[in-house]
């Protein structure tokens, strides 16, 4: 299983998913209607390091973090 | 790196930093202090971090200064801030001028772009998330590429 | 504009210019600080200033500043500064984070290009000019050219 | 008259002299041997207003300063 959680503004709770890549968290992503404009202009980690090649494959128990756009300061 | 749930104390922080500055024979110090401003009726700013990513994105700035002989700190709030209060302090130590000077620019400027923080106006009490001004992190928009 | 002929109060002075910044609702504060580092022996350095040019070059600066919605700042010590002591202080108050960190590098640069104030070693009490370390003025040479 | 200072370094006391022009101050100082270092890296305030055009006419009562190397900070 796969943990999926979503950060800062996403007002979602953590979901725990049966996936085995990126590719399917995105395809998951987009065809939600609360979520797909979050694919767009989120990032992406998993284990708490930032991952920006969607064909990263996921390990059983690996946690997927999504970063919507940031504003600190 | 600190992380303070209110407002930071701006004259603790920076005295406490120019400490350690002076202590270690290092002749720059500069600071940058952000301070919420009044503007669109809001009455505060709120913050949220996501720490271990945070904690991360620091440490590869302290080896970055590191290897020009500087050393990096930063202070930030959790939740509100009031205007006229401050939410966000980074310094820059260094033995010389033209490297602090660069390295705190570089430094913020990667904070705003980078930093897994997210803001949002307080208004009537409630927050909302201040997606406008808001900057998608390096590697964003990986979910809706096409895969291949 | 501050000098003072004593080293400067760090904390004082920069508590101050900040509790101005947030009194005026500006949202970026930086600061720079100068601090005498120990080094080849010194026991302090020691400063002369030329107070008239100071100011005028000074108030250009305010005007620079002006024109870029932001305020300038700074404090300088005369005489003698005993090694991890503050002579200098300069700041930008600014509504705008960009405006701060360019300011800052540009007027601190300047300063030390272009500010009328000569720099001393002060070792076994005796003051020896830092020429090696000094910068010639704009303009300087201008009475050993051939006149035409 | 012009009253001539040396600012910073230059251990010189003011003198009063009877010249017209920055020309004439140039020649002076080349031909002391205490002051044609200073000549080659110092700038020239009148009346602390910084001039680069050797050709600047003095008026009687004129305030002339030399301006060795800085270093603030």
């Amino acid at each position: 299983m796969i943990k999926v959680e979503f950060l800062g503004p996403i007002e979602l709770d953590s979901v725990d998913m049966d996936i085995k890549s990126l590719k399917e968290l995105s395809a998951y992503m987009k065809s939600s209607d609360e979520l797909k404009d979050w694919a767009i202009n989120s990032a992406v980690a998993v284990n708490d390091v930032i991952v920006t090649d969607i064909n990263y494959e996921l390990k059983d128990g690996d946690r997927v973090s999504i970063l919507p756009p940031v504003c600190g300061g | 790196m600190e992380l303070y749930s209110e407002p930071l104390n701006v004259d603790k922080i920076t005295s406490k930093w120019y400490k350690e500055s002076s202590n270690l024979n290092y002749g720059a110090f500069i600071t940058f202090i952000g301070t919420i401003r009044e503007e669109d009726g809001i009455e505060a700013l709120s913050f949220d971090i996501y720490e271990p990513i945070l904690k991360k994105w620091f440490e590869t700035w302290q080896e970055k200064a590191e290897e020009r002989g500087a050393i990096v700190k930063m202070a930030h709030s959790i939740g509100d801030v009031p205007i006229n209060k401050s939410s966000y302090i980074s310094a820059v130590i260094s033995p010389k001028r033209r490297v602090a000077l660069e390295l705190i620019d570089e430094f913020v400027e990667d904070f705003k772009a980078n930093a897994p923080i997210w803001k949002y106006d307080v208004i009537d009490g409630k927050r909302v998330y201040a997606k406008d001004r808001s900057t998608p992190m390096r590697g964003a928009g990986i979910l809706a590429k096409e895969s291949n």
